[in-house]
């Protein structure tokens, strides 16, 4: 597990970037290293991808290696797998989450499985890069985030950053695995200028190559009262809510998972063994998810240490509504967060 | 086949109900966005895809519709579904994600759903076309003269689901349209990048039924093709294919800078606007006056306003509406 | 919670059917019932369904009503969602359900969401019927229960039999239910003439036409020092265990959840507060699915009742290999229970 | 196309040993299941998908073929890969779940992978097909002048990925070539009630690329239309799809009662054997004497005995390497 603190010691840094920016610049920065990388889905060329990850890359790099698909999931995503493996390492954009309907068996039962059905013998060195998350009013097929759905489902890694500076550091280790990984990045934490403003979008990202470790937590924010898991978007308001909850006195701990496959359970363990109190925050649905995933983790290695029940806070199984006060009523928020926190700790 | 003359005045006037709720709601979709363009904020947040300059599409085909026939359209739906006499007031409450909605502002304009008229749309591309195939097959087993008719965008047609569906109504012989609008782009992809051939009616020899292009974005063309493929299907001949070549006039979405299309491509479709040429025919033909437009336009306009009155004036469902609904 | 004592005692008859002859049975005297029931699927006519689900209901209906299908399930799936919604109730059967991956839109996104999109306006009378489950060496592709998956997507209802009585009357349930059930059926548990002989796939099953609440999970044996919690064939595993555990001094207590969606919470912290103790077990993977819910649950609903912390038994995220002696070690069993038991005990 | 000697008498020689295989792997099959057939029981457990009869596709094509060329096939896929020259004994010890077999056991006969020769298959119907687009344009990319063979069943051909990849494959221009073995069934459903037209070469035109027939079940037949195909491919003339007429001699998994086809039809596929007709032809042709047939056969069912001591002889994997390889 590193800290954001180590980060920012070692990696420091005045150049600021969005997500969305860190994100395409990893993805450059590699396809000028290893011409086996290329891109290929739905409006990543010209229009640089409808949520800005592969933004000037068509210029760079030529249509050639950004290849424009047709709207074919299961056919390009099947032809990436088949590209992996015949000396290519592509990166397949599935343009939000919410479509993997459509071409899922290529990727849980073909990219996440012929490593494993060939006994080994097969690499699969692919990203599937893919929006995900609600909040601005997209409506039910287009503002899930379903990472559990992904994450259980063995045979791909699966991350999700919650700042620049790990959307670059993670999209770069993703490139570079020789496992399938899919990459999850949350609109709300692009920083896109036509998504409402969001400070924590824009972060300290070094200009040269580096790797954010897939499979290990960060620490978003000390603390020793209570352990407030989450993920990507939830991070921040997370942290929004733990400045509320210091103002009360509360210390609230956040743990940032950046990947849910392979799970740092020994982060979340630590933590809760110190803090004795656990909230899991999810923008995924709430059963048979995340939630209950990490809150199993933390009992299972930590029992003797909970002095409370751990509580979790996601999307009330219900489909993600449109209008504006019934999305937010299902959101999380750093309103329940606080709320949820202080019920822990009565 | 002829077209009757209050046919003619019936699709202009819807053409022209259209296009004014596709610029009424483009206006207002960007109400209290700017200056700094927030896609969630405003009384119409999140995605909005118009269809203006594809009213022919619409207004061809809906004349030859009756009480329980079925429509499934797409994440740009709106001139299909007033074409086809959707509930303007309810649709345009749910598009705004008031209580009074179609779906009381659960669904949302990508997910707009009427029983009566049959009509329902999706944000997943091509995911109503074989809903359209089991609104046939219940047709059809249930012995009733409807028909569905399936609507869907050019880059659809290399969705592994139209596939599947053109099969399957082929197949099983069900009564069932589909119709193909061909604006020639699929957000910034164009067609000849996409799709191996040039028209998609040439699909419908893959599955043994007609393929019929319209080979213009002219109303009257649509009409005469889809009445001879929808009375086929009602007189149990089975389905076809049509495809339209039509034109989206603005952006994917509002908010796409549409960097991806020329601007000759772009006067091209300004020059040749259904909604500017079909009345001037109408005029030559003798069948409307200016007067007689004039006339139109006014009361389309207020229809719009009406609906859009309606749609601002209504509350918002309570949050906790947001528990409901998920089981029956 | 309806325990089977008391089923056995209402519903007493001398007639023994296998659960595969059990669902048929339902789904036939349904058909009888309402003309606008049809079943459409892959081989479900004159082959009967290849697990024997729709076995002689061609006979009797007719291919007008018995609907053999192209292997189409995109559009066969989304043409029953079609019929349900112009006066149908369609059952449509998915193969096995490991082929999810070809047709998922249309299930969680658009059959699942139609209800709720609609206000509550449009309802969508219909079944999805699919094979589950392994154990035979029939390998990634085809060995996978995956409920985990569906269940935690909203919108769908989904279930899962263990024995005949609860075949029939889940079937017929699902059938009349005005919401999609996802009905899934384990091939260890039909009793199949091809299949490993497993005496509980044969049971008592009423000639008339009865319901099986959705919902609500049964008390499949009663004890009083550990719970065990599970579904499907793996209840037959735990009562296994529960004998071999009896003669050892503990009294398990096992519970066949029947459903998944909705799960009934209250039986599970119900019997976790008299017990103190409890095992999950689910033949789905590991992480993100039922064992994390159902520990979940019984901690957020029995937290100062648990002596030990919950354990689990589950597919430990891996794909199914194909080789027996591989296939065994993943998979729950009778005797991993009853290991996993005394461990929970000590 | 001239077919050089060498060639029929390596079609006719794999033939041999790809009847023999799945005969053989019938037998042992059935080892150990009956009386009360129990499918998981025996040396080899599982489903069995066996492709007798259909012997001609796999050797018609595999003559073609050179190192780097990729393939993919299906549920059906040991007469494939046998042509194509994947490792006998790692297959066999695979598909008896064999520590030593090319998936130590975690794959078995519907999950056979090679590298080298580059082969594929898998368990779920049309998986393969945008695999192979996807080899075929990493060669392309690579500037190789290798092709990708994608096989799948006429069962195969109605599904949404068949139409993706037939799309993609053409629009890319790639050296991909689809060949359909069309054996008139997909498990007991007959083609003809669920493919909408009777040949699914037809279907090549939706994509415009080349789409051709092999009417009968013939080595030479396939030979000649997939060289065609292969060179134009391999000369970066793009993809084509191929349709062969074939026949499923047995039922559609080992233990299949096979009650859906009629006796007719049964024995219509025996009398035109391709294994009894094109022998007798290469006689006629003064190509193969009858005792050089039986030096094939004894040499052909000495490998394929060979492959099965090997699989019999070698031994399980370790239990718990069923944790390993889920990622690399
Ligand atoms: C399965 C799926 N893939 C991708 C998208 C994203 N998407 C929404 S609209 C669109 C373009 C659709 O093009 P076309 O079918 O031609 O319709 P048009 O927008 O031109 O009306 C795309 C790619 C989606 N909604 N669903
Ligand atoms: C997506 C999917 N649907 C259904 C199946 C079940 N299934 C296995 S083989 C088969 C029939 C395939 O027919 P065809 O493609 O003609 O190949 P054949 O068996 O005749 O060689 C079916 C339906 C599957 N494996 N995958
Ligand atoms: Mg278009
Ligand atoms: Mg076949």
């Amino acid at each position: 597990m590193t800290t954001m603190t180590e980060v920012d010691l070692t990696k420091l840094t005045d150049r600021k970037l969005t997500t969305q920016k860190a994100m395409a610049e990893g993805i450059a920065q590699e396809m000028e290293a290893d011409e086996k990388v290329l891109v290929m889905g739905e409006d990543v060329g010209v229009y640089g991808g409808i949520f800005g990850s592969t933004e000037g890359l068509l210029t760079k790099f030529g249509s050639e290696r950004i290849i424009d698909t047709p709207i074919s999931e299961t056919g390009f995503i099947g032809a990436a797998i088949g590209a992996a493996l015949h000396g290519l390492r592509p990166i397949a954009e599935l343009m939000f989450v919410d479509f993997f309907g459509v071409c899922f068996d290529q990727i849980y039962n073909n990219m996440a499985k012929i490593h494993y059905f060939s006994g080994g013998n097969l690499k699969l060195p692919m990203v599937l890069t893919t929006a995900v998350g609600g909040g601005y009013s997209d409506a039910g097929q287009h503002s899930q985030t379903l990472w559990g759905t992904f994450a259980h489902l063995p045979g791909m890694k699966v991350v999700a950053p919650s700042n620049p500076y790990d959307a670059k550091g993670l999209i770069i280790s993703a490139i570079r695995d020789d496992n399938p990984v899919v990459y999850m990045f949350h609109k709300g934490v692009m920083g896109l200028g036509w998504m409402t403003h969001n400070p924590r979008a824009t972060g300290p990202v070094p200009e040269e190559s580096y790797q954010v470790p897939i499979g290990k937590a960060s620490i978003a924010r000390e603390g020793t009262d209570v352990t407030v898991v989450t993920i990507s978007l939830s991070v921040h308001r997370a942290l929004d809510a733990a400045e509320q909850l210091a103002g009360k006195g509360i210390s609230a701990e956040v743990i940032d998972l950046r990947s849910l496959v392979p799970l740092d359970r020994e982060a979340i363990v630590k933590s809760v063994t110190k803090t004795h109190r656990l909230l899991v925050v999810d923008e995924d649905y709430r059963s048979f998810g995340m939630t209950g995933e990490v809150i199993t983790t933390a009992v299972e290695g930590a029992f003797d240490h909970l002095d409370a029940p751990p509580a979790r806070i996601a999307i009330p199984d219900v489909p993600i509504p449109y209008s504006r006060p019934l999305e937010q009523f299902v959101l999380p928020s750093a309103a329940k967060i606080t709320t949820a926190v202080e019920q822990l700790m009565a | 086949m002829e077209v009757p003359n209050d046919h003619l005045v019936w699709m202009y006037s819807t053409m022209v109900k259209i296009r004014r709720f596709e610029e009424r709601i483009r206006e207002i979709y960007f109400e209290d966005k700017l200056p700094a363009f927030d896609i969630a904020a405003g009384p119409i947040p999140g995605e909005m895809h118009l269809a203006a300059g594809q009213e022919p599409v619409a207004v061809g085909v809906a004349p030859h519709l009756k009480p329980g026939d079925a429509v499934t359209a797409t994440h740009r739906p709106h001139h299909i579904a007033i074409a086809q006499g959707v509930d303007l007031k309810k649709m345009t409450a749910e598009i705004f994600g008031k209580d009074a909605g179609l779906g009381h502002g659960k669904g949302g304009h990508m997910h707009l759903f009427s029983s009566e008229p049959s009509f329902g749309c999706s944000g997943i591309i091509a995911e109503g076309m074989p809903v359209a195939v089991g609104a046939a097959l219940a047709f059809k087993k249930q012995k009733m003269d409807n028909v569905a008719i399936s609507f869907f965008g050019e880059g659809a047609a290399n969705q592994g689901a139209f596939h599947e569906s053109l099969n399957l109504a082929a197949v099983w012989g069900l009564p069932v349209v589909f119709i193909c609008e061909d604006n020639a782009f699929a957000i910034s992809v164009p067609k000849a990048t996409a799709t191996a051939i040039a028209d998609n009616s040439d699909r419908a020899a893959a599955y043994g039924i007609p393929g019929v292009l319209v080979p213009e974005n002219d109303p009257v063309a649509v009409y005469e093709v889809a009445g001879e493929a929808i009375r086929r299907a009602r007189a149990g001949e089975g389905a076809s294919l049509i495809e339209v070549k039509t034109d989206r006039l603005w952006g994917h979405f509002e908010g796409d800078a549409d960097a991806y299309r020329t601007d000759a491509f772009k006067e091209g479709m300004q020059t040749r606007d259904a909604l500017t040429v079909f009345p001037e025919k109408l005029i030559q033909q003798g069948v409307l006056t200016a007067a007689a437009i004039e006339e139109i336009k006014t009361r389309m306009y207020g229809e719009v306003e009406e609906a859009i009155e309606f749609a601002r004036s209504s509350t918002y469902p309570q949050p906790e509406a947001a528990l409901e609904h998920v089981f029956a």
